[in-house]
């Protein structure tokens, strides 16, 4: 049984181990502290009884398997699976990390509604460049240094993802 | 005349909840929809379905004539206009009668008039109904502002005629600050505006927003239905309302009611309406504006006094009689609405649009839900960020809030950011407990409502086993297996769930 | 004395139920559950979960110290006991209070004189709350028959005194039959039963049944909170009832709620119970039977009064006095309760156990459902067959019966087979709508209750274009398929549904 | 594009096709009729508008991919795919049909309360042999021929499932 994989639920790294198992009746070890869990699968998620108490815990899988949101009554993690594939993703994209910062984009989906500059023109920090609105609310996107339009990626009224790329400075 | 199908020029919960009396009232539904609504609930839930154009509502939602189109295509007798949208919109509504269909509302002329703040500030003072006092007219002069200031009394707010967005605006507490203070708003005025002029209003120190819902009909009876209380308020826009109001008399109920229905006869008004008021903290109440249409926070009103508001509108636009004298309306418990947004509260609220992934709605005794996603709904960027109104009743108000809580933890949406956690902390604020707010309430109580429960390390621990275990049945390629008997059974053919487990 | 922790000694809809108030009275709760219940809805929604055994209820739900040692275990202060299981049982209710835990319900004194039916008719006529009248000693003499259906009046009805399964019995309309009659009953019993002595007692040509809720406290205050109609039976199995009774008037309502009272305080009564009542065509009505514990149709009061039982149950077991006069409590509107089982109605109502593939609750105004099943539960084959009650409330009668039937229409359970359109039915049953029905009712309704809407042939077609397209994309292997950009966005990641198709 | 299969439903074989598409708007041939419908995909099942109305189809698919059951607002319908295969395994069953009659077993699931008979009992028709208990109601199962009991497949106690032979009769 692989169980060669670590959790990382927020900013903490969890060892976790299964020591025994008698059918739903489970004992873990969770970062040397142990957990004599009852578990079973419920709807979208996992009933786990523990010391009597009843948690439900909900997991929301993503399209990257090694990804989940894990949701319980008032909390909500984000958690990833680090196996050896997840080491080497992240010491390799650690050397990428540092060009960031000039490109423009939108922590939501939205409909571009004005973009305020083109290719080539001149922008100083601070200076409105794009105006995205989703649902009845504009928001403003500003240039994040001095600088030179590169690319715009995106047309006036059209509809962008989360996260999408909407203009690049150089 | 009788009404027998009823085209709804809306979408989202209000236009599900206007088909559900319509059912009710074995009333057909035709909806209308965008493009992005293709397969939103209101379009599932009617009758018949019309699409009327491109997803940005002034394409769709707002084109006035295809939803008359639409109407007239599918023989509807009547259009309901919801809220938001054409709902306030006297020239739809003209157009709609002039194309034979009853419109479910009152009257453009009583649209206009409640539309226009100038006229219907002078048509409250002509019916006796108090407003806000000051100038509507601008003044410049030093000596009318100090009369004026002193006709109204201490602390006045110096506004520019011209003025938007908090220039040229100063609050003057006492006599002494006048001078000062009107120099520094006219100075601000003209380098803003390029005009100095000022006016001068009362300013309401611990304001409530406190409204009166009236039903009139045809015949010109007029009824009130008692005060909502909606002063938790996020920039202008309501977050929670509850009835009756915690600052309420019976003495002030009554005369404020009676002020809302003096209003609603000076317009001729007819359906639903609602009479907005500012109330001080002296119980000093001043009018602010009427709403022509039903609003979102209906349901508190519907549970305490026991009507249906959709189907009174409706009987009235077919021309009947209320069935109710006001002697007839009476209270009974507690209500309060949440209004639940697409929105991450703990990021500025900004819009969250997106895919719902899974969705438990809360039941039980005194719970109302008022919704339209469901699960594999993709909640469009083009519309109002409200998914949901989370309504409940309680014998009394505390009874209420624990019902609210209670029911705010068991409605659980994924896949999107929801206002549902800032609404619990503000069902446990003590201001809100205590019934002692006013419009201030979320700016004052900012760092308790941004607050949020500290993750208990066993229940971090929990989530991490789940995901653990969850993880380490897939790559061990350990399922729930079916296990699958060859029987003629329907049921049986799904299988039974059995956690089939080799360690 | 303050109560913190309840155990709840039930499962299903009840179990949930109570849990969710003693959320709101921020009471923890701690859930029991047999084999077969570990992933029930009660255990999930619990705080504490403690397993008591194997599936069947006499090896776990009804083995009296498995329960209460599962409380002392989890600290429990109280147990609540919900309906069926041990809630009538004295000797529990002993144990319990003899373990130092809180019995929530009465003692075990009230619980054994009414589960007696002999001590509870004494009692009733005692407190002069009519009861059937009749004989309850054999008789067997022609001329002592006599006298005493000429006492009681007729119709009356011959029963055997060994009797049962309608053995030697025989109704007696007038005099003139009574010799030829009496002869026919004593000779079939002594044929069934070896004992030719019979009773007699008065026919209740149309009987309604009609019950009583009553609140006491422990200080002695007794309240009634109007009656509840449950007339609506299927093998002396209630299907539907509502509040108020069609056939209630305000001055029956006092004397039958009085008598409940009455009743109530000759034993001592402590917490919430039901008197119920037969009531025959000219409204006289006799007292039946004592439930001591909440009923199952107990929301309909809830709705109609304005209060939540569950808490007033605990509130009185904690000892606190009621917080209501009977001056307090009013009426308000109309609620109707329909029970949806696992039944099959059109196969004799089989039980259905099953796997839940899908559910969509109503919701609404005026809409509660008190439901346990999700999707993906298996019910199990060990309980009761209902797994949900539909509640609904409007404004007059007439309002509630047309919210009921839109709330059935919105209900959908699939994977096992419901009452649901039995219940549509019913609602829509000339005798239910007008108010006129009394036990007989599904037997006198029998034909109109089976007959199912004919199939539209418009929906059999577009019933099979669906099939017909679902396959279609099966076999050519067209799906929704989720189009993911790569973006960092959380909710982006789930993708988005796109229906690409290509012909 | 394959529509190369008819669809039974109830018992009525109907025959579909696809006679034009664009997008979500697709012509259909049923049995001769024309219904140009608007079809999408919602959570179990379809969204069709044809002439203006809106129906919602819910598909519940079984563990045979073939069989379906389908639900409309008011009706629920049993729907067979019959393609090549089906239409061969029809012809083939045809002949074994008639031996049945001499297993008894219960339309739904449940517990074994009694068993009133063992192997090599001579039972009557009409003659009580099993005793099945699901939610508080038992019922009697007889024999439906006279004969002798060849198998008793259960145990008292068991928990069976529905249609799961119990006794045979020979």
């Amino acid at each position: 049984m692989n169980q060669n994989f670590d959790i990382k639920i927020g900013n903490r790294l969890a060892k976790i181990k299964i020591l025994k198992q008698d059918g739903s009746k489970i004992l873990f070890d969770v970062d040397g502290k142990k957990y004599e869990v009852d578990i079973a699968q419920v709807d979208a998620g996992y009933s786990i009884l523990w010391n009597q108490k009843s948690y439900n815990v909900e997991i929301l899988e993503s399209e990257d398997p090694k990804h989940m949101v894990v949701n319980t009554l008032h909390n909500s993690f984000e958690v990833d699976i680090v196996d050896a594939e997840y080491r080497y993703l992240e010491s390799r994209n650690k050397n990428k990390e540092i060009e960031g910062g000039n490109v423009i984009s939108s922590p939501m989906p939205g409909r571009v509604v004005r973009i305020l500059v083109k290719e080539g023109d001149a922008v100083t920090l601070g200076q409105t460049v794009i105006i995205v609105s989703a649902m009845k609310m504009e928001s403003e996107y500003k240039a994040t240094k001095d600088g030179v339009i590169k690319h715009v990626h995106v047309k006036e009224g059209e509809v962008v993802n989360g996260h999408q790329p909407l203009i690049t400075i150089e | 005349m009788k009404i027998k199908k009823v085209l709804i020029a809306n979408r989202g919960e209000i236009a599900v909840r206007v088909m559900r009396t319509c059912k009710e009232m074995g009333i057909k539904t035709v909806a209308v929809y965008s493009d992005v609504d293709r397969t939103s609930m209101h379009v599932r839930y009617a009758d018949e379905a019309v699409h009327i154009g491109p997803s940005p509502s002034n394409e769709s939602y707002l084109v006035k004539s295809k939803i008359i189109e639409a109407a007239k295509r599918t023989g509807a007798d009547a259009i309901h206009p919801g809220y938001g949208f054409l709902s306030e919109n006297a020239e739809f509504a003209k157009m709609v009668r002039q194309a034979g269909i009853i419109f479910i509302g009152p009257s453009s002329h009583a649209i206009s008039m409640m539309g226009d703040k100038i006229i219907a500030r002078q048509t409250a003072i002509k019916c006796g109904v108090p407003v806000v006092p000051g100038t509507t007219d601008p003044v410049s002069n030093e000596q009318e502002v100090m009369r004026i200031a002193k006709e109204i009394g201490f602390p006045v707010i110096i506004k520019a005629s011209a003025g938007g967005g908090g220039k040229g605006m100063r609050l003057v507490e006492d006599e002494s600050q006048l001078a000062n203070m009107l120099r520094m708003a006219k100075s601000e005025a003209m380098a803003a505006f390029g005009d100095d002029s000022v006016y001068v209003e009362k300013y309401i120190t611990s304001p409530h927003h406190i409204e009166f819902q009236v039903l009139a009909d045809q015949h010109g009876n007029v009824i009130h239905l008692c005060e909502r209380e909606c002063s938790i308020q996020r920039r202008h826009q309501k977050m929670v309302e509850e009835t009756p109001s915690p600052i309420m008399t019976p003495e002030l109920r009554e005369e404020m009611g009676e002020a809302a229905v003096r209003l609603a006869k000076a317009v001729d008004y007819e359906g639903a309406g609602t009479v907005e008021f500012l109330v001080d903290e002296n119980l000093n109440y001043y009018f602010l504006e009427m709403n022509t249409r039903l609003q979102v926070e209906h349901p508190v009103t519907e549970f305490v006094i026991g009507l249906d508001l959709v189907k009174e509108q409706i009987r009235i636009a077919a021309g009947e009689p209320l069935r109710f004298n006001q002697s007839d309306i009476t209270q009974k418990g507690h209500s309060i609405e949440c209004r639940i947004s697409a929105e991450d509260p703990d990021n500025n609220f900004m819009p969250d649009p997106g895919l719902i992934l899974h969705i438990t709605e809360p039941t039980g005794f005194g719970v109302r839900t008022d919704s339209y996603v469901y699960k594999g709904f993709e909640i469009p960027i083009y519309y109002d960020p409200m998914i949901a109104k989370l309504i409940v009743w309680g014998t009394t108000r505390n009874d209420a809030i624990h019902r609210m809580i209670r029911a705010l933890d068991e409605y659980k949406i994924s896949g999107i950011k929801t206002t549902i956690p800032f609404l619990e902390k503000i069902m446990t604020a003590p201001d809100f407990v205590k019934g002692k707010y006013d419009t201030h309430f979320i700016q004052k109580n900012a760092d308790y409502l941004k607050e949020r429960e500290k993750v208990n390390p066993t229940t971090e621990d929990i989530a991490a086993i789940a995901a653990f275990y969850h993880h380490f049945l897939r790559v061990n390629k350990i399922q729930n297996i079916y296990i699958i008997e060859k029987t003629h059974d329907y049921w049986k053919n799904y299988g039974r769930r059995k956690n089939v487990i080799r360690i």
